[in-house]
């Protein structure tokens, strides 16, 4: 019943894990699709290993968190490694970044044919030296980052964009024009910023971070919402995904599956299976015979 | 909010050993059940950095929390330039702990890794458990928390790879002697990895449950991340950590091999 | 202690009613003053008659609630009327909006001899026929809009900017560089979109709205941090503000003075009273004598 | 979350005139101090706009709530066309309600103003005060809750305006017959506000204390949009309100006068 198809990718359920959130291993990752989720993306990684920033990179705020943890990874080498250990099933995106097409179509096909997804990560509002949203905010960039990666490589790409944009629309057009076989709505909001109040300092070392949670749900939700009439492809929806009510939500409002990523923190991995369960109790008591009737369907009334 | 640092006058600083420095903090908690547990991890903001530290001292009379701290680096150094009425930002308590079973224990802790250690002999002892306490570090004034573990009623028994103190050689070769006469209920422990690997053998081999606190590079600290992950569990050491049960310990597969560095490259130990 | 100046005009304290809430009549401003406000600002108005959009207009969300009034107000004529029976001593920012820079000049030309301040509203995230963010998301309309009224005026003036920009520094020294006499930062994030499960409908009438509370206070805070770089001219903060621990955040990330709004849903008009004394014993505590001295001293460190 | 609406199927619809009907909507409530109270009101919305709407019913041994509503334009036309089964939003309860001082009352409501009234009555008979209400309208066939407030024990007194049933004439005549011979320690009233305004004329010759609820234009509902404020005190009906003392009532310079559109506007009654 919860069974999906994106960008022709059989999901068990419509619940994926969101970049950034315990991808960084095989382990970690293995151990998050057994805990029910559909599908799994890794944490970002690039052509070189990267640090990230100092801590404090994450702070919590009302309504969620911020982060600024800055990219870190092993690079492709290392990171191909931790790919080859994932078990068989898993259901899995890489989710990569680079300063430019040639790096984004790089590293995308070295691991084409070790994941069954790409993400583009073209929006981390924290990047370092013109990675992240400097491109996601640029509708002529993501598609010039998009269009290398789709030359590189077979398997489907989602782009993953940032919301904090004048005019969300015009880069989604421009994504889809490129030819991303699907969205993701939406990378971590804002920036915020949190000051601790006895020593005046900003807590992030980096001074400003993506917040992310169920304060940025609303937000998500209408970029989801938006970009529905705007675009054929089909959209991936994330931002403040705690249960199946606000899996139903972005649903309706017009995505075909959707990611969880901070509720993690309040409960575990365990959180994919308890939301299909909730899921699938929701359907069967409204009605629903498979999640792909629900897509979209606030737009039909 | 709990995953914010709340920065806070160093109360008092004690100079534990040679290398060692443990910073005081007040720290009132209203409900008792909140109160931190041996084995649990504060993360310490010195305003240029912060890193995971255990907590080392929990006296829920005078309401404070102690984290004692190696001088070891840039992180550490600066930490123990500070002095009392100097800030640090600490947010948690984080992890899981030591979990008290049995009447009586044998505690193992090598180096730093005496700070979670002394913590649970405290509580051990404040409930009557009979605890042997192996203190073990390199060399006799890097030995930690000796007196105050005697206070508290635990049979110390030093250790030193040098032997200016107590047994000469290392924590697993003492333990390995103790176990052969005495029984023990639970062991707990800490330390560098490859004692405690040894240690797991050695309670394996003389089936005595056995309880070990590990370390990871740590960034949230709050189980998003993905930084302390450890293979081939996924487990994430700030949240089904930092203490496992030495049956845990046996899945997680790195341990004792590797650990990740701040950009998720593998490190042999 | 706390008083301050803002644009040369003397606040008794540095909170301000935020445009919106319980700004619709004198009464009300009136009532908001005695509660302890530095200053009120009228909810905005415009030339015509304007009655906003079908209920619901309001809804909660996790970390705040979202609004699609849609600008009511009975127009400048009867605003004028309003204006007037404002208590002598009350300190007033009157909030206006228009479609084009002669419609702002205008309304700003009849009540200048009402008013201490006026506040440019070119940031409604939910407007009607290009009034509100469609001006503030684009630095050269906003900078026609804060030019026509600084030549029709003599009195202060402040523009409100919108949060929901790409660039947000380009608009704030576009205001600046056109005469703008200060910032109020930011008007409601997003906007953001709420969908009722049973029905699949989004519940505004409007469909999103723009979101405000303790969610959106990071996000205004990062604003007012970044722009505070960037301009000379004093900034008002304003978004989540609760209490006076959000308000030190907001002066030691840059802002002169702040405003409150959303708070007054939970605590009602005391809310500003409650701040104020919080604020006095905070510096009393940390050895402030001036509000003056803590603006922008996360700069400092 | 409180002010989000409730999306619900009304369970039973009561035509209670020729234009008021009542929409019944179980209600169960976990915490009997979250139990709506006598005076205050519901956003109800029916998928194109949202208007508040008395509570007229509160039943908590059947778990029910109810709302009147009279026909009188688009929205209320398109409630009324709706049947048992159909869904409507919910939101609430929202404001101030009446507060039951003494042990005998007078209550008065005229035409849908009865709503409150008669939730009130139910309110008051329960607790054993003595009540007589005046149910006031334009015409026999457009009185409300007769038998229902008799069946509370109230002593009922109809009052119609063209003497179809009862009283013959303006509520506020009938209420200064009353006070020629009866004694009471409150009045509470809802209905036109030229009607209250009598009423609290009368109440202040009498000096019985007297509490009036009010209507205005709503928007959020929750304090915030300044809609419902009224002149001169600004205090926002649906918070401070909708019931206000008759003391307060005389500091409200526009009661009786006039009400704001949802332009803001001010029409006159």
């Amino acid at each position: 019943m919860l069974e999906i198809k994106i960008c022709d990718i059989k999901l068990k359920n419509p619940t994926m894990l969101a970049a950034g959130v315990m991808g960084s291993t095989a382990s970690s990752l293995n151990w998050v699709y057994r805990s029910g989720a559909g599908a799994v993306v890794t944490k970002s990684f690039s052509s070189q290993p990267n640090k990230g920033y100092n801590n404090p990179t994450t702070v919590e705020v009302e309504g969620g968190i911020i982060n600024a943890i800055g990219l870190s990874n092993p690079g492709v080498e290392t990171f191909k490694k931790e790919l080859k250990r994932l078990d068989p099933q898993v259901k899995v995106a890489a989710s990569i970044y680079g300063a430019s097409p040639e790096e984004f179509a790089e590293v995308a096909s070295q691991v084409e044919k070790k994941v069954n997804l790409l993400e583009l990560n073209v929006s981390c509002p924290h990047a370092m030296g013109g990675c992240g949203a400097a491109i996601g905010q640029d509708a002529e960039l993501t598609f010039e980052v998009v269009k290398a990666v789709k030359k590189s490589v077979s398997i489907p790409v989602i782009t993953k964009l940032t919301p904090n944009v004048t005019d969300l629309i015009e880069i989604a057009i421009s994504a889809a024009d490129a030819g991303s076989d699907a969205l993701t709505l939406i990378n971590s909001l804002g920036p915020g910023l949190k000051i601790d109040l006895e020593t005046s300092r900003p807590v992030l070392s980096n001074q400003i971070g993506g917040m992310s949670g169920p304060a940025i749900k609303p937000i998500a939700l209408r970029c989801v919402y938006e970009v529905f009439k705007a675009v054929e492809i089909p959209i991936i929806g994330v931002g403040g995904i705690f249960n199946y009510h606000d899996v139903v939500e972005f649903l309706f409002a017009g995505a075909s599956a959707v990611q969880v990523g901070t509720a993690i923190m309040h409960y575990g991995p365990e959180i994919f299976n308890e939301i299909a369960v909730g899921l699938e109790k929701f359907m069967i008591k409204k009605g629903f015979s498979q999640v792909d009737d629900m897509v979209g369907i606030s737009h039909k009334i | 909010m709990k995953h914010v640092p709340n920065v806070m006058e160093i109360k008092k600083i004690i100079k534990e050993s040679e290398s060692v420095k443990t910073f005081i903090f007040d720290w009132k908690v209203e409900n008792k059940y909140d109160y931190p547990l041996p084995g649990q991890f504060m993360m310490i903001w010195n305003f240029e950095d912060e890193k995971p530290m255990s907590i080392s001292l929990i006296d829920p009379l005078k309401e404070e929390l102690g984290i004692s701290i190696k001088k070891i680096g840039k992180f550490s150094s600066q930490v123990h330039s500070l002095k009392e009425g100097d800030k640090l930002g600490i947010r948690g308590p984080y992890g899981k702990g030591f979990d008290l079973k049995g009447s009586k224990i044998l505690a193992v802790g090598g180096g730093i890794g005496m700070a979670p250690v002394a913590t649970m002999v405290d509580h051990a002892r404040d409930r009557g458990v009979s605890v042997d306490v192996i203190s073990a570090s390199l060399t006799s004034n890097e030995l930690l928390f000796i007196e105050r573990m005697k206070n508290a009623g635990a049979n110390v028994l030093s250790c030193t790879d040098d032997g200016t103190c107590g047994f000469k050689g290392f924590a697993t070769d003492r333990v390995k002697q103790l176990l052969e006469n005495q029984k023990y209920d639970l062991i707990i422990s800490c330390g560098p990895e490859l004692m405690m690997k040894g240690i797991l053998e050695l309670a394996e081999e003389h089936h005595i449950p056995a309880q070990f606190s590990m370390e990871r590079w740590m960034k949230c600290a709050m189980g998003l991340c993905g930084q302390c992950c450890v293979d081939d569990t996924g487990w994430r050491v700030c949240v089904e950590g930092p203490v496992f049960w030495g049956h845990e310990i046996k899945m997680i597969t790195e341990f004792g091999k590797y650990h990740r560095d701040s950009s998720g490259t593998a490190k042999p130990f």
